[in-house]
């Protein structure tokens, strides 16, 4: 699970045309540069090292002429370039703004919490409402158009491959879109500083084609199967009955609290602790026993919890696909 | 600017700041890791002044929450995340009794409000035994205090980002708690 | 050693005139004369020591959080310890360090450029400096005791607020800007009736020195701009402290409002930091070309332009919240034009380097080091002005690249510059060149180690304010070359510590005028005197000292039994009438420590802000006491010219 | 290892041509930068929808009975002296064919006897008389009076207590309350706090079964009165606050044992839908919309309980009931209409097969339960006889119902509405007023009528004398904002932040007498209290209802003029009935105890300076602790 990707590494047509913009910007400020440091190397260079200290420079009137005439050319210069710049902008911007030719686009609400991001998938009809949390899929093609609510801090949903970023500030609706256009798996994150763990609350985003989205969506709006095997239903029992049923929801089960993040399919997902965790059986349970050692901080406590009832419980998770 | 001055300018911030070093370190310490005493330690507290023969010596557990702004911050969001508020609305009651007053059915120190909480009481306060970690419960125990106004002013929570139905904890008038008469019925026994 | 400017038309001897001058306008004694004293000088290099002791602290704060950063999940420092160290650097360096900084350098220096004998209001002045201590000290002693605010330097609602910031932490910050913020209006209004009212005759406003200028721009800047953050700061402290529902989103309240506030001080923040280095440019290239910096008129005009185009550009700190596209594209445009202004002022110097007869000395050097760091902040701070690049890049590394480009660039190297320019000025000894030089480089070389990295990191992707990143984040090796960077600035600043300590011991005497420079403060000796001019000389051109008519003119008959300062006309600084100075005085420390009772107290319970208000209402009321007139003590001579 | 996928990386190749020709020629290009518009989705603003309906001119003079002749009660029997269900009769007209108590003799009325019941809580039941006993039900611990009215004062021949769980107070949302009991078969019917249904016999007190129909750790509790018809006893759960299952349930009146069980939330097997629901109109019908229209899974937290009052046509062989509120009360976190919540059923009693269904309020939006009780009347409507159902609703209507097929014939305000701006008769669905919808991290202010709605549970009467209904109602409007409700079973699920206060006018409390014909008010009584309490008419033309500050008032049914008043003990909240003792004489009582959702303030004890306490009805009755006490008393009045 790579996060590396600079802005450059693009999969969507917003994130491409921003990419383009910047390097023509970051061209034209280097010729710039190269341009000031090359005057200021002539300037010194070119002017006799004073031999006695005191004497001064001659101001002869004739070099104040040439001189005006330079630095009116290099204000002129330095106007133009700043209106193309500007120019470049508008048209780039014009160019990521929201399609409004864009057929019946994917609606998701993305909810920020302190430290981890909840999303909910709207449809036509409530029943095909999907809420998961931490992993996002989208259909490639197709745009999306993101809603970006709060309930507690400013956060900002950042996906580096699609688009710029946009902040979620509470009291207010904000919107972004992004598009996919070729499918891949990559990790976004946070980028308004939130809190203690604003540096670990990053989240998946899947993109894939329509049709493999269609059947995750389907997987992910069945509700959970009652647990089989013994170990399974004692862990079963365990979640339901101790402090996890506090915090976080299953569908089809007891448990329906969304004060942490919804655990419905967690053994389908990439990653743990929003984004920050390899999905692996030992992170799991490191993370169960104490949270606070991965991330300091986090509203999770840690739980004393013997190690029979963690395995049970951990293969009751692990049957959440 | 002499040396000397220098010198004697430096002793000056040097002091300021230590006297400032005992100020407020305790009250705005964030524990993460801290293990606070678990279920038992709070068990042997009594709940009742009315002792047979020579009353013994009071025995109190020192809340590790108290007075730290932090736990006390945390244990607001948990009352409001976990539906206290549901029965105790914020402070004022509701189905459950008020505890912004300074009436106390079952007792009002830090370790009476923990056991209330882990093992619930009678009249329909639920017992919430293994669901909630130590931590957390003396966060909530210093929560409820300081809407009470037994919580230190300064480390209480400031007003909240929401509508505004009451004063907030920091402002909430300092008052002596007081064993309270029994406000509902006495508890029927437990159907069989 | 060039010959000495004296001042010699009066027939008794100078030594005797000095001896009369300083018995009056010398600071008390000892450590009472040290809380009294209402001199420009003293109180202008208490505050520049202050200042740098706190650059220093939050140095040493910037360099354990490049240690936390150079591996990754690194567990040097936990998030919370981070999260203070990050805000208190950045706080610090912004209210403690750079404003002060600048602010001190002109209370110091603008008097004896414009030939006046003390700043405007004395006694404000030193109001000023204890206010300033005051909210510094408060400031860290919170960081010392674990209370140090956490939420980033321009401090968001509502994690700043009172539902997510539990504890005084953010009410330390509040109230330490809102002290820094009177201490910053105070030495404005000084400032700028200093230089309207208190020019040496002759200094028409077409002949005030360039650094003066940007003094003044600066100072105008700072009244307009430092009451939002006053105001904004301590609607926050009200939201905390008395549930007032400014920011509560919930009651009518908007948390897009304190952002708004904050940027329409906090982008003029960093031009009122960065002009001042503009005048310290200006006053080292002409010294060190020979010549007077050429394009006079573009070069304050564009410092005027500056300084109002800064108020007009604020939103670009804000283009990832939901504004209306229209609204973002046209502050695209207003950050752009800014870049005009400033690009007639680099290229009217490089005109200058061009037609002058350069030295290379270190402040020189420093100069080139501002052009060459400066122009990369700028011309990245264009990059985050486009909208579409900054939706990438804002909140990124890229960020805390291009502040310190701009900042360092544009400001601490522009002040090492001047501190090397004016040392002699000041102590009366010339700093090392080798020295100087050796720290030039290591600065230079550490600056671009430290912040390129970061500028790569934040097209990377790695966010801003982060305490750690995990390892296959892939970030890692340009955190550690950031890290050695930062290694390398600390040295070069190693260096210019053990400079100045060595200079102040045994650095070569430096005589009046060391540098051949062409502004007023050459022609006094070094240091100083308290008085600093014992006649108040008359100006006839532009560059006063390279006019070639040899000694200065003068103007006679100020009184020498009380302090008098003359007072010229605004546009062509013709004399107009004199004015009596107080004598050095408790009162301006007493009100600081009013005012100070009274916010901090403030913090803990509301009350303290009444106290406080009371004791204020005192320590003004003795302020503003009618003095008995003194007793005339010595008759005036008058000499003729 | 799940690759990055084909990320193409943007190298400035192209780009920097495209940079070099702009740097060289350095053309202008025109900016064409006004950017996409922003789809700012600012909510088109309803005109402020001006409030129908007046808040009651006090002056209209009494229509003598004009309509009176033609509306006519389905299936209505002698008068009998008796009072065997709370709503008297199968139509719940509370109409008493006793006369003796007329508008001239009723100003001598005087205290017969009273009776303490021993418990202080809220006393919302309506007594019972069979025969020479009446019989009485308290609120939690539920305990049942068999009082003789045979002998002077009323003495009890027998006390019955049901032990019910302590625990079941915590999960009440609105004061532990009972609505009555109900007499068949010999037997008493009723329902405890924990959720089990009673039936003791009439004569000996002793119990004959108990059956245990809800659990109180999944917030369920039963307060409502049950009904018996065609030997069933129908009973219903509450507990919207608390994310239960809403059901009604029947059980055999001999064995006690579940004859049918039909859900207000589920597939339509559980909610009894079949091959027989005809709901009138399209947004009802559907396949399973018990699970299509909530979120996935979320119809087992909807609430939709049955806790109000149930009426039965026997000619149409229909029972007539209303559902309660979805739940969470925050309606972003269960988009769609929340079928079947505020929803009016008619379904066949033997088999409890649903025949037709209204929703009255589609996505509730401000917890309009939708229990109110229908009265059934046979109306003149446009030159026919309509077989109708009139119901005054929570959310401010007066709906006139065509019982057979559910068609709504008239919806008109009676009290100060803004939550909505009218209801459209072709679709059947409230207009609602967006301005008003609660907003995630807003606060909504002025709404009326508040959560309790124009008129809460307390019934209504309905006299065929006067043709008129009289209403007691409240007149309340309030401040919302919702917040993230988390489901922790046996915990109340609720997610709103309610502060309410006085609707225009000032006063809380209303009586009305409406006109079902022309639908408009005839005369109307305000109160400084909302007027709690059930409502009484009798033949004798005299109405009958309680006050919360303990007036017990008679009044002029056909000028609204007060007859009579008496200072009860305590607040009123209970139901006035009205018999025939075994001397002959008519007497009226009545249970004074105040509490109840408005008077929690002084049974619960609540504390008024948080605002929002009590669900938010605190803050709007801050002075009733001074106008009354907790009580628990009987009051029987007589002529002397």
């Amino acid at each position: 699970m790579t996060w590396a990707g600079s802005i450059f590494d693009t999969a969507g047509s917003p994130a491409e045309r921003i990419a383009r913009l910047a390097w023509f910007l970051i061209i034209v400020s280097a010729v710039t540069y190269l341009l000031v440091l090359a005057a200021t190397g002539i300037a010194m260079r070119r002017a006799r090292v004073r031999r006695t200290q005191g004497e001064l420079a001659d101001t002869r009137p004739e070099t104040g002429k040439r001189l005006t005439r330079n630095v009116a050319i290099a204000t002129t210069l330095t106007t133009l370039i700043l209106l193309v710049y500007v120019s470049a902008t508008a048209l780039t911007g014009k160019a990521i703004a929201w399609p409004l030719n864009a057929q019946q686009p994917l609606t998701i609400e993305v909810t920020g919490h302190q430290w981890w991001w909840q999303f909910r998938y709207r449809d036509s009809l409530p029943s095909n409402w999907l809420t998961t949390s931490n992993e996002l899929h989208i259909p490639v093609g197709r745009p999306v158009r993101v809603i970006l609510l709060s309930n507690d801090v400013i956060h900002s949903f950042w996906i580096p491959e699609l688009h710029g970023k946009q902040d979620l500030i509470p009291g207010h609706r904000n919107t972004m879109w992004i598009k996919a256009d070729r499918p891949g798996v990559w990790k976004a994150r946070c980028a308004e500083f939130c809190g203690h763990q604003h540096a670990k609350m990053a989240f998946d985003v899947v993109a894939e084609s329509p049709a493999q989205f269609a059947q995750w969506y389907v997987r992910q709006l069945a509700s959970a199967l009652p647990p089989t095997d013994s170990s399974a239903k004692h862990g079963y029992d365990v979640f339901v009955q101790r402090t996890c049923i506090m915090c976080h929801s299953i569908n089809g089960t007891e448990a329906g609290s969304n004060v942490g993040p919804e655990l419905t399919h967690i053994a389908s997902r990439p990653s743990l602790a929003a984004g920050s965790l390899p999905n692996t059986r030992v992170n799991l349970t490191r993370w169960i026993l104490n949270p606070q050692l991965i991330k300091p901080g986090v509203r999770m406590p840690p739980n004393a919890l013997s190690p029979a009832d963690m395995t049970a419980l951990l293969d009751y998770l692990e049957t959440l696909k | 600017m002499s040396a000397m001055s220098a010198g004697r300018y430096w002793g000056r911030i040097a002091a300021v700041a230590a006297l400032a070093l005992g100020l407020a370190c305790k009250r705005e310490e964030r524990r993460f890791n801290a293990t606070y005493p678990s279920a038992p330690a709070y068990a042997s507290v009594t709940l009742d002044t009315l002792q047979p023969g020579v009353p013994s010596p009071e025995l109190t557990v020192k809340s590790p929450a108290e007075g730290n702004a932090y736990d006390i911050a945390q244990g607001k969001l948990l009352f409001a995340q976990w539906n206290c508020t549901g029965c105790h609305s914020h402070g004022g009651g509701g189905m459950g009794p008020p505890l912004m007053d300074n009436e106390w059915i079952y007792g009002s120190s830090p370790e009476n409000i923990v056991a209330t909480i882990v093992e619930g009481r009678p009249n329909g306060m639920p017992s919430f035994r293994n669901r909630i970690t130590a931590n957390q419960l003396w966060q909530l125990a210093a929560y409820v205090r300081s809407m009470a106004g037994l919580e230190a002013k300064g480390p209480s929570p400031g007003r909240n980002d929401e509508m505004q139905y009451k004063v907030d904890e920091q402002r909430t008038p300092f008052r002596t708690p007081r064993a309270s008469s029994s406000k509902t019925l006495p508890a029927k026994s437990q159907r069989p | 050693m060039p010959a000495e400017h004296a001042v010699d038309t009066d027939p008794n001897s100078p030594a005797s005139l000095h001896a009369r001058l300083e018995r009056v306008w010398r600071n008390g004694p000892g450590l009472w004369g040290w809380l009294t004293s209402v001199n420009h000088k003293s109180i202008a290099l208490r505050s520049i020591i202050t200042a740098f002791t706190f650059f220093g602290i939050a140095g040493v704060e910037a360099a354990l959080m490049r240690v936390q950063l150079a591996r990754p999940e690194n567990s040097f420092i936990g998030p919370d310890l981070y999260n203070q160290l990050f805000t208190t650097h950045g706080s610090a360096m912004m209210f403690l360090f750079a404003v002060p900084m600048v602010q001190s350098v002109a209370l110091y220096f603008v008097p004896i450029m414009i030939g006046t004998r003390n700043v405007a209001f004395p006694r404000l002045n030193a109001f000023g400096y204890w206010t300033y201590l005051i909210g510094g000290v408060l400031l860290f002693s919170g960081l010392f005791t674990n209370t140090g605010p956490d939420q980033g330097w321009f401090s968001y609602v509502p994690l700043a607020g009172p539902g997510f910031s539990p504890g005084k932490r953010v009410d330390i910050w509040a109230q330490m800007i809102t002290f820094t913020e009177i201490a910053a209006i105070v030495a404005a209004i000084e400032v700028i009736v200093t230089v309207f009212k208190q020019r040496a005759p002759g200094m028409s406003l077409n002949r005030v020195p360039l650094f003066v200028w940007a003094m003044v721009v600066m100072s105008f800047m700072v009244l307009v701009a430092m009451p939002y953050v006053a105001t904004a700061s301590a609607m926050l402290a009200m939201d905390r402290l008395i549930a007032t529902q400014f920011f509560n989103y919930t009651e009518g309240g908007d948390a897009l409002l304190w952002q708004h506030l904050f940027w329409f001080f906090g982008h003029p923040e960093v031009y009122i930091i960065f002009i001042p280095g503009l005048g310290m440019v200006s006053a080292i290239v002409a010294t060190f070309s020979r010549r007077p910096v050429f394009g006079y008129t573009a070069v304050v005009l564009s410092l005027v332009a500056i300084g109002f185009l800064s108020f007009g550009l604020w939103v670009h700190h804000m283009f990832a919240t939901p504004l209306p596209q229209t609204g973002q594209t046209f502050f695209t445009a207003a950050s752009a034009m800014i870049a005009i202004p400033t690009g007639v002022t680099i290229f009217c110097w490089i005109a200058t380097i061009w037609s002058g007869r350069p030295r290379f000395d270190t402040p020189m050097l420093y100069v080139v080091g501002f052009i060459a760091l400066f122009t990369i902040g700028g011309l990245t701070g264009l990059l985050l002005a486009s909208v579409p690049v900054d939706l990438q890049i804002t909140d990124t590394d890229f960020l805390p690249g291009h502040i310190h480009y701009v900042l360092l660039g544009g400001m601490v190297f522009p002040l090492f510059g001047a501190l090397h320019y004016w040392f002699p000025k000041v102590t009366g000894r010339m700093m090392s060149e080798r020295l100087g030089k050796v720290s030039f480089w290591l600065l230079f070389i550490g600056v671009n180690v430290t912040f390129f990295p970061q500028l790569l990191l934040g097209i990377a992707g790695m966010p801003r304010r982060v305490y750690t990143y995990l390892a296959d984040t892939g970030w890692g090796g340009l955190n550690l070359t950031s890290s050695i960077g930062a290694g390398l600035i600390a040295v070069g600043i190693v260096v210019l510590v053990i400079n100045i300590a060595r200079s102040l011991a045994a650095g070569a005497a430096a005589g009046a005028d060391p540098w051949g420079g062409e502004t007023l403060e050459w022609a006094i000796s070094s240091p100083a005197p308290d008085y600093n001019f014992a006649y108040i000389p008359i100006v006839h051109g532009r560059s006063a000292l390279w006019a070639d008519t040899g000694d200065l003119d003068a103007v006679a008959g100020l009184r020498e039994d009380r302090r008098e300062v003359l007072q010229t006309t605004m546009l062509d600084a013709v004399p107009d009438s004199r004015h009596e100075h107080p004598d050095p005085t408790i009162v301006p420390l007493l009100t600081a420590l009013a005012v100070g009772v009274g916010l901090i107290w403030g913090i803990l319970d509301p009350i303290g802000f009444d106290v406080g208000a009371v004791l204020t209402f005192i320590a003004l009321a003795a302020w503003g006491w009618p003095q008995k007139t003194k007793p005339n003590t010595h008759e005036i001579v008058e000499v003729p010219k | 290892m799940i690759d990055r996928g084909a990320t193409r990386h943007i190298w400035p190749t192209r780009v920097a041509v495209q940079a070099a020709v702009t740097f060289l020629t350095l053309v202008a290009v025109g900016t064409a930068c006004t950017g996409g518009s922003e789809d700012s989705a600012n909510a088109k603003t309803l005109p402020r929808a001006a409030s129908r309906g007046t808040a009651g001119n006090d002056t209209l003079v009494a229509r003598n009975g004009i309509g009176a002749g033609k509306i006519t009660i389905p299936g209505a029997e002698a008068e009998d002296g008796q009072w065997l269900r709370p709503a008297k009769d199968y139509a719940s007209t509370r109409f008493s064919g006793l006369d003796q108590i007329t508008t001239a003799n009723a100003s001598q009325l005087k205290l017969a006897w009273s009776f303490s019941t021993g418990v202080l809580r809220g006393q919302e039941a309506a007594p019972l008389v069979v025969g020479g006993t009446m019989y009485v039900v308290t609120p939690y611990p539920n305990i049942l009076y068999a009082l003789d009215l045979s002998k002077p004062g009323g003495p009890a021949k027998w006390k019955y207590e049901p032990q019910p769980l302590a625990a079941a107070q915590g999960v009440a949302c609105c004061d532990v309350v009972n609505r009555g009991a109900a007499f068949a078969d010999g037997k008493i019917f009723y329902n405890t706090l924990d959720n089990q249904t009673i039936a003791v016999d009439a004569t000996t007190g002793k119990e004959v079964w108990r059956t245990q129909l809800g659990d109180i750790n999944h917030g369920e509790t039963m307060t409502m009165a049950p009904l018996v018809v065609k030997g069933k006893v129908l009973v219903g759960n509450s507990g919207g606050e608390l994310g239960i299952r809403g059901w009604l349930t029947a059980l055999d009146v001999k064995t006690g044992k579940v004859a049918w069980r039909a859900y207000h939330g589920g597939p339509d097997s559980l909610v009894l839908i079949g091959p027989r629901f005809k709901p009138f109109y399209e947004t009802d019908q559907g396949k399973d919309l018990g699970v299509t229209t909530w979120p996935p899974d979320k119809w087992k937290q909807g609430g939709a309980g049955a806790w109000g009052w149930i009426s039965y046509d026997a000619a149409l062989n229909l029972i007539y009931y209303g559902t309660a509120n979805p739940g969470p009360w925050n309606p972003e976190q269960r988009p769609g209409d929340n079928k079947w919540s505020s929803t009016t059923f008619a379904r066949d009693p033997d088999t409890g097969e649903a025949v037709w269904a209204y929703q009255v309020t589609p996505h509730d939006l401000h917890d309009y339960d939708g229990i109110n009780e229908s009265i059934l009347l046979d109306l003149p409507w446009k030159g026919q006889t309509r077989r109708v159902l009139v119901r005054p609703e929570r959310d401010g209507y007066v709906y006139v119902q065509d019982r057979t097929t559910g068609e709504v014939l008239a919806a008109d305000t009676f009290g100060v509405v803004n939550s909505t701006s009218g209801v459209n008769l072709q679709t059947g669905r409230p207009v609602v007023n967006h301005e008003k919808e609660p907003q995630m991290g807003k606060v909504v202010r002025e709404i009326c009528p508040a959560s309790p709605g124009t008129k809460d549970w307390q019934p209504s009467a309905f006299s065929p004398r006067t043709g008129l209904l009289y209403i007691p109602h409240q007149n309340l409007c309030m401040d919302v904002e919702p917040v993230e409700a988390n489901y922790i079973a046996g915990t109340p699920y609720v997610g709103m932040n309610v502060k309410m206060y006085a609707g225009p006018g000032g006063h809380r409390g209303v009586f009305d007498a409406w006109d079902p014909i022309a639908r408009r008010k005839v005369w109307s009584v305000t109160e400084d209290f909302p007027v709690w309490s059930g409502a009484l008419v009798t033949a004798g033309d005299v109405v009958f209802y309680g006050t919360m500050d303990g007036w017990f008032k008679a009044l002029d049914a056909r000028s609204g003029a007060l007859l009579w008043k008496a200072k009860l003990g305590s607040g009123i909240i209970g139901q006035p009935v009205t018999y025939r003792a075994p001397d002959g004489k008519q007497y009226v009582a009545i249970l004074a105890g105040v509490g109840g959702w408005p008077g929690a303030i002084v049974s619960a004890g609540i504390d008024a300076r948080d605002s929002s306490a009590a669900l938010g009805f605190a803050n709007a009755m801050r002075d009733l602790p001074n106008a009354t006490t907790k009580g628990g008393t009987l009051y029987v009045f007589g002529l002397p």
